[in-house]
Order: C-alpha cells, then structure tokens, then sequence
C-alpha cells in the first residue's frame, strides 16, 4: 500500500466545488452571495449569506467574502449609470455635456471633460458619452476668420473681408 | 495638520485581524513591537473648478496618548507635471517602526478631493508585526 | 484582459521556496494566510514607432479556480508626461493581502511592449506569508 | 560606482536590533536568510547652479567580502520632467533577498546633491529577517 500523502483533489461533478476544510465536494453559493461557513463531513451543504450592502458577487462561488464595489468618481464628474447590486458592480459615465478622456485602452479609468459647444458653428456629430463634440464649418450668419466662426452681424463693411461677404452677403452685418 | 483618511476595514479584501483594530480614521497597535507599516494612496486630478495641483503628499503618522503632537513615520511628496490634462499618481510609503500598544497609525493627505477613492485596490493602507 | 507578465524564477536572485512555486506566469499558494504581496515594474519609453504613451499601468491580480474572474489586489497607473524623449517609470505595489491554498498570483500590465525587462533589479516580483 | 549613502542609525526613528548593525554605511547581516529589504529616498531639485537633471536613479546593493564587485539588488530609476521649477520625487523599493551573515546592504544614487536629507521620514532605509 502507499501512503496518502494528503487529501488528493478529486474532479468534482459539474456544478460543485471541492472545498478543502471539508475534503469533499459541495454547492457553490450563488451569484449574490458568499459562502459563510463551508459545508463539513457531518452537514450536507455550505451556508450562504446575502453580499452585505456596498458588495457583490457575479457569479457563484466558495469565496469567503463578496467584492467590494468600485465607486464612481464624483469630483471627475462621473455620474452612476448602474448602481451597485449584489450581483453587478457599479457602472459609470459622465454627466451630461461631458464625454469619457480615458486614461488606457481599456477605459477602466476615466474623467470627465466638457464637450466643446461648436459655438457658431454645425455640429458634425454630437458630443456623447465617448467621444466629444465634432464641430463641422460655420454656422448661418457666421464666417470663418482665424480659425474661429464669427457672427455676420459683428462685422462691418471695413471688415467684412472676402469670406465674410460671401457668407453674410455682400454688406456685412452692420452699417 | 493635514487631512486624514478614512478607510473600510471589512468589506471586500479589507480585513483586521489580532487585535490591530481600526477606529476613528486609524490603526490601533495591540501590543508594542516592530511593525513594517505600509500605504498607497493614489492621487488623480485636476478637479475642474480647482487650482492647478502643483504637488501631491502622503504622510502615515502616529498619535500617541501621551503626547499631544502627532510624529510623521513616513512621507511621500511628488510634483506634478501633467500640463492641464487628467493624471494619475501613486505614491507608496512602507517601513519598519517601532510602536508601543494604543498607538493609532493614520494617513494623511495634502488633498482629499484629489484622493482616488473608487476602487479598494488602488488606494490602501496597513500594517503588521515582525 | 491586460498582458501577463512572465517571470524568472530560478536564476540570478530569482528564487522560490516552501513550496510557494512559480507556475504558468502565476505565484501558486502552498498553504491558506496572509501574504505580503509585492512587486516592481520598471516601464520605459517610447517605442520608435509607437503612439505617445498616455499612462501605464501594474496590477497585481488573485486567480481562483473556483471563480472564472480575476480579483485585482493591488494597482498602480500613473500618467506619464515626459514629452518624446525616453523616459523610465517604476512602479512599486506591496501589500497584505488574505489568500487561500491554490490560488494563483500573476502581473498585469497595460502594454508589455513597454516593460523594461533587460535587469533582474528592476522589476521583480514575490510574496511571503506573514 | 554611484555615490553610497550615509544613514542615522540611533537618533529619531532610526534604530538597529537583533545585530543587524549599521556601519560604514552599511547594514551587516548577522544571520544568513531570506530578508525583506526597502528604501525610500526622496530627489529634489534643481540645485541652483546645476544644470538640468534628466533623471535619478536609487539603488540597493549587496556587497559580500568574498567577491569584489557589489550586487545591485533592487533598481528604481526615473525619468524627470518638472520643466526648471523645483521638483520632488520618492522612490521606493523593497523586496526579498536571500543573503549571507556578513553581507552589507547599501543605498546608491545617481546624485548625492539631489538627496533630501533634511527630514528622516522622507528618506529611509532597512530590513528585516523572514
């Protein structure tokens, strides 16, 4: 015969899960909860205890703790899209008129930065949660000048130049 | 004195244990003896509506009953370079102090608002006895 | 999921010992307590033909088998602003952490294109039991 | 080789016990084994008349009497890009070495001049036996 160095761990059937203490396979806690005192020799299964307020558990499990939730970033501006349950973590967005600048590929980190108004100018495509606001040419009753959209109406003969004219009509604004 | 931090010590991967309990914003050492005590705090901003940061300081400081004045264990003060956009910036502190049973360990910060409180592993803080 | 970082575990000043072995990129946990956990990672940049680099990241995360999600234990992302030139970030994680016989210990890093893995002494990694 | 550091080994915090004594410059170890070994120095800068410094680099290295070269055992190096006004920055290291009765620990630096000496709990140094 050869010794039994330890308690090998034999393949559990679908579905359970060996646990040490007990030498044996048993039921995971569900989703939600977490396993507070392990199934033994003697008793037939584990005790689960409801994930307490502020953690969860996704999946099932013989953890002997659920997870602590994340917390959305207030101060960035971060608004909460998903409370957390005990099943889910928190989710997070921005509030609106900000859009997500993230720190990775991942995004697991992000701030909050306002999206640019496109003042006096078309909006090519609205500012959302991931991406700003893509601001397109000038916008009626203004002209391009500097980089910047001007309103006709600011402008006067001495200095509507020649994309002025064309865009606010030969007299300008004024005058 | 600079802010202190207030910590979870029971959910999640937050746990005490042998007595070093965790009550009003700080450790409390059990019995006297040499600790290698620890912390990260992670540091992110700016904060819109709020000055440019120009330096981040992590402190773990001891208050001892029998003397009025805190002692600062273990400092960490970084500047920052991040022009204008957000950034992020860990600063850990870890040693080995000599304590006496009642010290109460706690961590302070030039700025709460700049503290990365939303995830448990990020920011964190403990101790234990050689 | 981020990169995994592979380890030297026996030559150099690379070691392992009661029991606590290296195995598939992972610490694997010989017998259930508290862990001092710790690791360094020294990232450096650029890469020629590589996006400026906005930030890097080190976590240290907990694999159960029992659990088909990783637990993150310890993370460290700092923002990076050295302009264009080469630049050198370490980042240093060490903390206590609960962990049970069987579960395994690995480093996630958010671009291993970035790691600077030409020297033992500059990023490591190991755990001991308290 | 880089500069070596001189350290407080009585006053204040600092402290020595179990015969891991501090002299010239180094800790000794009394007993061989595995320890954990950390340090913390804080750079500031510029100094004045000095020109622009790129980056600081902090080293801990083990120097044994049978072998003449020292062992550099745990690296922190970082780039700086605090533009011209003045600048802090800590870096911290520790880690498990295996080491030998009669090896001596050592802290190197790329500068001596950028070392903020003036306060003991911004620049650290120790160990201990696991």
């Amino acid at each position: 015969t050869r010794p039994r160095r330890h308690a090998s761990k034999p393949p559990c059937p679908d579905g359970m899960s060996w646990i040490k203490v007990a030498s044996r396979c048993c039921t995971p806690c569900p989703a939600g909860t977490f396993m507070d005192k392990p199934c033994s020799i003697s008793s037939n299964d584990s005790i689960c205890s409801a994930c307490p307020a502020g953690t969860f558990r996704a999946k099932p499990n013989i953890f002997l703790e659920c997870q602590a939730c994340y917390e959305c970033d207030r101060q960035a501006f971060q608004s909460v899209l998903r409370n957390c349950s005990a099943t889910t973590n928190v989710a997070c967005g921005c509030e609106p008129g900000r859009f997500r600048h993230c720190v990775d590929d991942r995004c697991s980190d992000f701030s909050c930065q306002q999206c640019q108004p496109c003042t006096g100018q078309l909006i090519q495509r609205p500012c959302s949660e991931v991406q700003d606001t893509l601001c397109g040419g000038c916008g009626p009753d203004f002209y391009a000048e500097d980089g910047e959209c001007r309103p006709c109406h600011m402008s006067t003969p001495e200095t509507c130049g020649k994309e002025c004219q064309r865009a606010c009509g030969s007299g300008g604004g004024q005058g | 004195h600079l802010p202190i931090l207030q910590w979870e010590d029971k959910r999640g991967l937050a746990f005490t244990k042998n007595n070093l309990n965790y009550s009003s914003n700080a450790l409390v050492i059990p019995v006297s003896g040499d600790y290698y005590v620890y912390a990260q705090v992670t540091f992110r901003g700016p904060i819109e509506r709020y000055h440019k940061t120009y330096s981040v300081t992590e402190i773990i400081t001891k208050v001892t009953d029998s003397y009025p004045e805190p002692t600062q264990l273990l400092t960490g003060t970084k500047t920052l370079s991040e022009e204008g956009n957000s950034w992020f910036q860990p600063i850990y502190l870890g040693a080995v102090v000599s304590l006496e049973v009642g010290d109460k360990l706690m961590v302070n910060v030039s700025d709460i608002k700049l503290v990365d409180y939303t995830k448990e592993h990020k920011t964190f803080f403990g101790a234990f006895l050689l």
